[in-house]
């Protein structure tokens, strides 16, 4: 049973980790804290919905691709405009500005699902079902859970080797580290920023793709998302792409195991945890003041 | 000519920095920036690299207006800059650092020109540190990677903020030869300094800053001939 | 009024400060030199409390304040500004003083009554920006004053909090050429009503041997040469640290 | 054309309903009836329902559907009275906060005739007080908290709001009846668990379930009681939880996404290996997750609302119903469907009753009265309200089963248990508690 | 100065004042109402700003602070509902949320920019948390019913909810509303309140002019925190039910939208801004169910093209109008 929790926790710590990333890098890059991440997420799940929806019988990791490409294109797309018409003017501007657009971006974009895809829920568990279950020392352990984990890995790895070993990724980091030297440098800031948001916003599609198999896209589904994406980042440190791991882990075995051994404290802990990490290292535990 | 500012005037707030200051470079040319911490040496360069925007007057790079460019077309146009305090960064590697220059040199249409080599011609020790992270560099060798980094944005000009401070007199002699070198290269520089010691070596002309106002512009002999100016900028 | 006596600070293990002993008497006027790394600002941070020396004591009035906080020392009356102007910009000229005054008057904590409504502070303040010309600028922000005027103003605020002990960090940097006289006529004259022990960080020679009585060269560390600002721009070695070659 | 002879079929029977709600003295009041004139001005009905956030899909969207649906028919059939029904559809959204400023626009600003509404217990709570406030009819349609008809210690004054009525029943007959229903198949389980989410209504449906349980079959063994965080999307922690617990029922007031995905989790963990669920609110589940849906769980239907219940050939009301609302929409109706119905039907025929009785169009208060004591015809039988201004309901539990004729489990037809009002609602002026309390097991 | 209370302020205030307490002769009922709910959150948004305009700090969680005074009145009543007078609740909103604001802002005051707003965003967070998670004591989601109070030993038992609340409660929350109103506008003018936009002008120079940086903004947090707990009292008699979603970070960040909405570079700003939101927030839903779309998109307009809100829309317009003359400070 244990080794069942421990997986438990590690699929939930995937499904936090997929959706704060974006969150994480747009805080690093940008600086700006995007209250509007868990409405991306959203626009990703209804996407892959929609496709998985329209591709009834074909193989489950079909579907999935499909609607992964689908949900990050769009998702992505989103972030591009939203980047470049509202967020572009806001850099300058002080931090309520910053906050309270992305707010408003959140507002639009609730109401913009509603008008492109209606308010009803949407079901695409296909690929979750296609997928079945295998036995785990005993238990029955859904597949599915253990392929979003597999991607979950894969996109970390990808985002790792993004941001060490390619041109684009070390770029952003410099202007990560140093805002002012890598304009000093000549690097193309404002291009990288664009590139670095819509990376974000096309992560946040990625993560509501993948959770669509396994729970239905309904309306204001992002907002409880971005909460969780939030402690994530608050304890792993703004911007920290390894913090987002780690408080990914943290929360997700934390989670686990209280919700088996004494499940009365399954929320509460986990806003504890947040605050008292913030209460002792604000900027998190990997972060940079 | 290849860089000429004229009468520019930058501000802070309502807080005046620079005060119509003009000054020209040749091609060829090492050229002093002297003057006293906070004097308006660092706002200067930032000016012409375009990181400060001034408020009056105008700076030509190449016979063209750059006044309104940005920082990113002046680099790519031939200007680059190392900061007084070296600013590398700190979660980069060496050659990452490096290779930024390189990168962004890349997109010039005529791409980039620098090769890692010449880099380790003029800073041998380079190759010692090319997998180290930027953050556990000593002061000196920041300094060197400053400089490289900015080479190898393949400019006509650099700039180079206080490139001597705080270094022992050894690595200030092996600055200075670099700096020739660099000239060797063709490519231009000016090198702002607190005092006129270590320049007067290498610079063929300087301009002494005080208050943000050029006071004087003339070769290091005739700064040091003004008792005025010593007191300022030392001997 | 103010004693130094074999300060000892050390970063690391490196010596920043080696051995430093002085003394500022009432009334008089005192310039720091010294070459940049010298070791002035960690002086200064000494002195203000910012910084906590590794050995030595600082006296003020014969009171050891050597532990005592920034905050305390303020308290105590050692008044300090920075080498770049640090006014409250948003606030009017008058306000930037009388919070001042306030603060002297530990009035700052009330809640109620307006700022304008304490008028011995209020009387004081202006009586404050007469001293140092200000007072036509009385209504205007902060923000809003010539860089020379700033200087003044920034100096009136750390007068206003009636200090024994005046620490000025380059009182006349980013002022015009034309206007250092100008400003340091306003500020000593000032100085002088009161009678404050003052210690200026300064490099400008012609303000030193204008206005300073005495002269202290800080080289690595040390003081290398004190006097008269006549008699250490005759010392040999004085010359050498503060104009000559440093290889 | 089948669907035509439907429709018909229905307005004949519709207009029957109406007549025998207002057969008390219909021949009485006729002449007065006529001599009082009756506005022709539309009829301003506000309709309230969650139209947006994760409550919007599984609720507020199907509950409105019914209302516009219902707003149609009754139109084309001449509206209220010769009325025509004017529907305002509105957002449930902002919290109690906006929902109580809400409520005061529109009765004091845009007086609205009627507000049929709300979703959730707090806004219930919150806003049916207005209703004697502020003067203004208020139906609440679906919110399934006990307390909001009761007092806190029995006997209770009835009704605690003149204006304000609940048209369907509340969640103690759900629990209640899940709880018999137990008792009627497993009479002998010993190990039961819960998994209900962290808010009033999880609490309180568990609360109630657990004073019957524990009531009807005193050996039974609480293993483990858990409270998901609302809109969670990952169960497999609960699960593994569950499981490790041994329960052989799991009871849950699980909803929406919420309930789907943790169906669609469990199933997949294997839980319904070793448990059957008990889901207070189950019936609208299979529907959504089609043939995963496991079989052999016990669903309650907020009532007996079942889109197969009563049985098509024994209440046509039903069948119309059904292909009515399946036609316009696409799905089968689903509780919230059903309980805007008796909405804006208890609206229509109390209205309808109280003008028979007083003449013309009657007052607020003539028509509270009227409904105060109503019994009408809906698509799942008889809708009681009782002095207490609260409906009362037969409760349907069923057992799911695939068959072959509907691409998703249904209610077992064989197995369907269907508990008289009385059984699983506490008579007026009793708390719902102190009732359970009460009983002989 | 002498000159103070009878400055154009103090005339405009007397004006405003008496406009205030003659709405009842013309306003419906139901605007009373609404006008009532607008200025209780006035009050909060004022205590916003103290911290905002003249701290220099942005608070996204203070739906905590309101929803501390909110509770105080609905566990009074529900744990003492015999003692349940006006004046106890009113004292019980202010101590609860004096004292969790004293705590929540000692952690919150040692840090700015970023972190305070994440630091005050995630305790908020916390406070819901715990309302809603504390369901056997404070009733969980489905919130707690404020019946009417007693004032001072009488009770109200003959009078409908809703004639009190347009009777005599509109002109208990008009004389509570002026009367913190004054106190805001006398803080701010303070010694302290100077020394407030001290530490936000230049936070180095303040505290070496003696001023205690942290503990100042603390008592500020504290003073806005207290502001936000009695807007939350007064304001739970005027919704009459209150539930945990008062203490979400939503509800804290349209706190933040009154504000900006209103102007927050002008003292008056968040009442005006509490006001016109009440409004605009109650006709988007009432309109249309996209009222998101609505609400969003005032906000974004709002950020790009006013961005000094209303008040400092109209300052603006009035400052180019009168060259010369610069516009009101704040």
């Amino acid at each position: 049973m244990g080794l069942i929790y421990a997986l438990n926790g590690l699929y939930f710590a995937a499904f936090l980790f997929l959706t704060s990333l974006g969150l994480s890098i747009i805080l690093g890059v940008m600086g700006i804290l995007n209250l509007a991440h868990g409405s991306l997420y959203a626009i990703g799940g209804f996407v892959a919905a929609y496709f998985i929806g329209m591709m009834t019988g074909s193989p489950a990791v079909l579907m999935l691709v499909t609607a992964a490409a689908a949900a990050m294109v769009l998702a992505g797309a989103v972030g591009l405009v939203m980047e470049t018409t509202l967020l572009k003017p806001m850099y300058k501007r002080p931090l309520e500005y910053q906050l309270l657009i992305t707010f408003g971006i959140l507002m639009l974009i609730e109401d913009l699902i509603k008008l492109v895809f209606g308010g009803e829920s949407r079901y695409a568990s296909a690929p979750f079902d296609a997928m079945g279950s295998i036995e785990i020392t005993g238990h029955t352990y859904p597949v599915y859970f253990l392929f979003v984990m597999g991607i979950t890995a894969l996109a970390g790895l990808f985002i790792w080797w993004l941001m060490a070993k390619t041109k684009l990724g070390i770029m952003l980091r410099a202007i990560e580290m140093d805002r002012d030297m890598a304009q000093a440098m000549g690097i193309p800031m404002r291009r990288l920023t664009v590139v670095a948001f819509v990376l974000g916003a096309a992560l946040a599609g990625l993560g509501g793709a993948l959770v669509v198999p396994t729970t239905p896209a309904v309306l204001g589904m992002g907002m409880d998302v971005l909460i969780m994406a939030f402690i994530v980042v608050v304890i792993g440190g703004l911007g920290s792409l390894k913090g987002t791991l780690v408080g990914s882990l943290l929360v997700g075995l934390t989670r686990s195991f209280t919700v088996a051994f004494y499940a009365e404290l399954e929320m509460p802990l986990l806003f504890m945890i947040a605050v008292l990490i913030l209460v002792v290292k604000p900027e998190g535990l990997f972060g940079q003041k | 000519m290849l860089l000429k500012m004229d009468k520019v005037d930058f501000f802070v707030k309502k807080t005046q920095i620079l005060r119509s200051v003009s000054l020209e470079v040749t091609p060829g040319e090492i050229v002093g920036l002297l003057g006293r911490n906070g004097a308006g040496k660092s706002s200067i360069m930032k000016s012409v690299m375009g990181l400060y925007q001034p408020k009056n007057g105008s700076i030509t790079f190449l016979d063209r207006d750059v006044t309104k460019d940005s920082t990113r077309s002046r680099v790519l146009s031939g200007l680059a800059y190392a900061p007084e305090d070296s600013r590398v960064f700190p979660e980069l590697t060496v050659a990452e650092n490096i290779n930024l220059g390189v990168w962004v040199s890349s997109d010039r249409p005529q791409g980039a020109d620098f090769h890692h080599e010449q880099g380790f011609e003029i800073f041998p020790k380079l190759q010692q540190l090319w997998d180290r992270k930027g953050g556990t560099l000593s002061g000196g060798e920041k300094k060197m990677v400053a400089v490289t980094r900015a080479l190898a944005l393949s400019p006509k000009l650099l700039l180079l903020d206080e490139s001597f401070e705080g270094l022992a007199p050894l690595v200030v002699r092996h600055f200075m030869d670099a700096m020739r070198r660099i000239r060797g290269m063709g490519i231009s520089i000016i090198l702002a300094a607190s005092n006129l010691g270590n320049a007067s070596k290498v610079v063929d002309r300087a301009y002494v800053v005080e208050r943000g106002e050029i006071l004087f512009q003339g070769t290091p002999e005739q700064i040091m001939a003004d008792e005025k100016l010593t007191l300022i900028v030392g001997r | 009024m103010l004693e130094v006596k074999d300060v000892v600070k050390a970063f690391d293990k490196s010596l920043v400060i080696n051995g430093v002993s002085f003394s500022i008497a009432e009334n008089e006027v005192v310039a720091l030199l010294g070459p940049n790394g010298a070791g002035k600002t960690t002086m200064v941070n000494l002195i203000s409390g910012h910084l906590q020396p590794t050995s030595g004591k600082i006296l003020l009035n014969g009171e050891d304040i050597t532990n005592a906080s920034p905050y305390q020392r303020i308290k105590k009356g050692i008044a300090r500004n920075f080498q770049i102007t640090h006014l409250f910009e948003d606030l009017s000229v008058l306000d930037n003083v009388r919070t001042c005054v306030l603060s002297n008057r530990n009035q700052l904590g009330r809640f109620f009554k307006p700022a304008s409504g304490y008028k011995e502070a209020t009387e004081e303040a202006r009586a404050i920006l007469g001293i140092f010309n200000l007072e036509q600028f009385s209504d205007q922000p902060g923000s809003e004053l010539s860089e020379g005027d700033k200087k003044v103003l920034d100096t009136a605020m750390t007068f206003a909090l009636k200090p024994d002990f005046l620490l000025l960090d380059e009182p006349t940097s980013g002022v015009a050429t034309a206007d250092k006289f100008k400003v340091m006529d306003t500020i000593i004259d000032a100085i002088g009503k009161r009678g404050t022990a003052t210690l200026i960080i300064e490099h400008d020679m012609d303000i030193v041997s204008d206005y300073c009585q005495r002269v202290l060269v800080l080289a690595e560390g040390t003081i290398l040469a004190r006097g008269t600002p006549q008699e250490v721009m005759d010392d040999p070695r004085a010359q050498e640290t503060l104009f000559g070659v440093s290889e | 054309m089948a669907q035509k002879t439907n429709r018909r079929q229905f307005l004949k029977m519709a207009g029957a309903a109406g007549l025998g709600a207002g057969a008390v003295s219909v021949m009485g009041t006729k002449a007065l009836a006529a001599k009082k004139s009756i506005p022709k001005t539309p009829i301003k009905v506000a309709a309230i329902s969650f139209l947006s956030g994760p409550a919007a899909g599984p609720f507020g969207i199907p509950g409105d559907n019914a209302y516009k649906m219902m707003a149609d028919v009754y139109n084309k059939q001449g509206g209220i009275l010769g009325r025509k029904i004017d529907l305002i559809s509105l957002d449930e959204a902002g919290g109690a906060k906006t929902q109580v400023e809400l409520a005061r626009k529109l009765i004091l600003e845009d007086k609205v005739d009627v507000i049929l509404g709300y979703i959730s217990s707090g806004d219930c709570k919150a806003v049916l007080p207005l209703s004697d406030e502020l003067g203004g009819l208020m139906l609440a349609y679906d919110c399934g908290t006990h307390v909001l008809m009761e007092g806190k210690k029995s006997p209770y004054k009835t009704p605690k709001f003149q204006l304000g009525f609940r048209t369907s029943a509340h969640l103690g007959q759900d629990n209640i009846a899940l709880a018999l229903a137990i008792k009627k198949y497993m009479p002998d389980v010993k190990k039961i668990a819960g998994i209900n989410q962290d808010y009033a209504w999880g609490r309180d449906s568990w609360h109630i379930f657990e004073l019957a349980i524990k009531k009807l079959l005193p050996q039974v063994e609480i293993v483990k009681t858990l409270w998901p965080k609302i809109f969670t999307t990952d169960y497999t922690a609960h699960i593994s939880a569950l499981q490790g617990s041994g329960a052989q029922i799991i009871h849950s007031s699980l909803w929406g996404g919420d309930a789907v995905t943790f169906i669609k989790q469990a199933k997949a963990a294997g839980l319904f290996k070793q448990a059957k669920m008990a889901m207070s609110r189950g019936e609208p589940y299979p529907q959504e997750l089609g043939a995963e849906f496991p079989e052999g769980q016990f669903l309650c239907c907020a009532g007996a609302h079942y889109f197969l219940y009563p049985a098509w050939d024994k209440w046509p009301l039903n069948k119309w119903f059904v292909s009515e609302f399946k036609k316009r929409y696409g799905k089968y109706p689903t509780y919230p469907s059903y309980h805007a119905y008796q909405a804006i039907t208890a609206y229509k025929t109390a209205v309808e009753k109280a003008s028979s009785l007083v003449g013309g169009w009657p007052t607020m208060e003539q028509t509270a009265k009227a409904m105060g004591n109503l019994s009408f015809e809906t698509p799942s039988g008889y809708c009681v309200i009782n002095k207490d201004h609260n409906a009362r309901e037969d409760c349907l539990v069923g057992i799911s089963k695939m068959t072959k004729d509907y691409p998703f489990p249904i209610l077992d037809p064989q197995r369907l248990e269907v508990f008289p009002s009385f059984q699983v609602n506490a008579p007026a002026g009793l708390t719902t508690e102190e009732w359970i309390a009460g009983w002989k097991s | 100065m002498t000159n103070y209370l009878f400055s154009s302020r103090a005339l405009g205030y007397l004006l405003a004042l008496i406009v205030l307490l003659l709405l009842p002769q013309v306003l419906s009922p139901y605007h009373l109402t609404l006008v009532e709910t607008g200025l209780s959150l006035a009050i909060m948004a004022l205590g916003l700003n103290l911290l905002l305009r003249y701290a220099g700090v942005l608070s996204f969680g203070h739906g905590a602070y309101f929803a501390a005074g909110a509770y105080a009145v609905g566990l009074l009543n529900m744990y003492f509902p015999d003692n349940f007078s006006f004046e106890l609740a009113m004292l019980a909103s202010l101590g609860v949320s004096a004292l969790v604001s004293a705590l929540f802002g000692f952690v919150c005051v040692r840090h700015t920019r970023i972190f305070f707003s994440i630091l005050t965003l995630a305790l908020a967070m916390l406070m819901f948390a715990i309302l809603e998670k504390a369901y056997h004591f404070t009733g969980g989601s489905d919130g707690i019913r404020i019946p009417l109070p007693t004032f001072f030993g009488i009770e109200l038992t003959g009078m409908r909810r809703f004639q009190f609340l347009v009777g005599p409660y509109y002109y208990i929350v008009v004389g509570i509303f002026a009367a913190a109103t004054l106190v805001m506008l006398a803080v701010v003018n303070s010694p302290f309140g100077k020394a407030l936009q001290a530490t936000r002008d230049n936070e180095v120079r303040a505290e070496m002019v003696g001023i205690r940086v942290k503990r100042f903004r603390w008592y500020a947090f504290v003073i806005s925190g207290t502001f936000c707990g009695l807007s939350g009292g007064v304001w739970s008699f005027v919704n009459g039910h209150i539930t945990p979603e008062i203490s979400g970070w939503v509800f804290s960040g349209e706190i933040v939208y009154m504000v900006l909405l209103g102007g927050f570079m002008i003292f008056e700003g968040p009442i005006v801004g509490a006001m016109l939101f009440t409004y605009l927030r109650l006709y988007a839903v009432a309109w249309t169910e996209y009222w998101m779309l609505i609400v969003g998109g005032t906000l974004v307009l709002l950020v790009l093209l006013l961005p000094g809100g209303v008040t400092g829309g109209i300052a603006g317009l009035a400052a180019r109008l009168r060259p010369g003359r610069g516009g009101g400070r704040g």
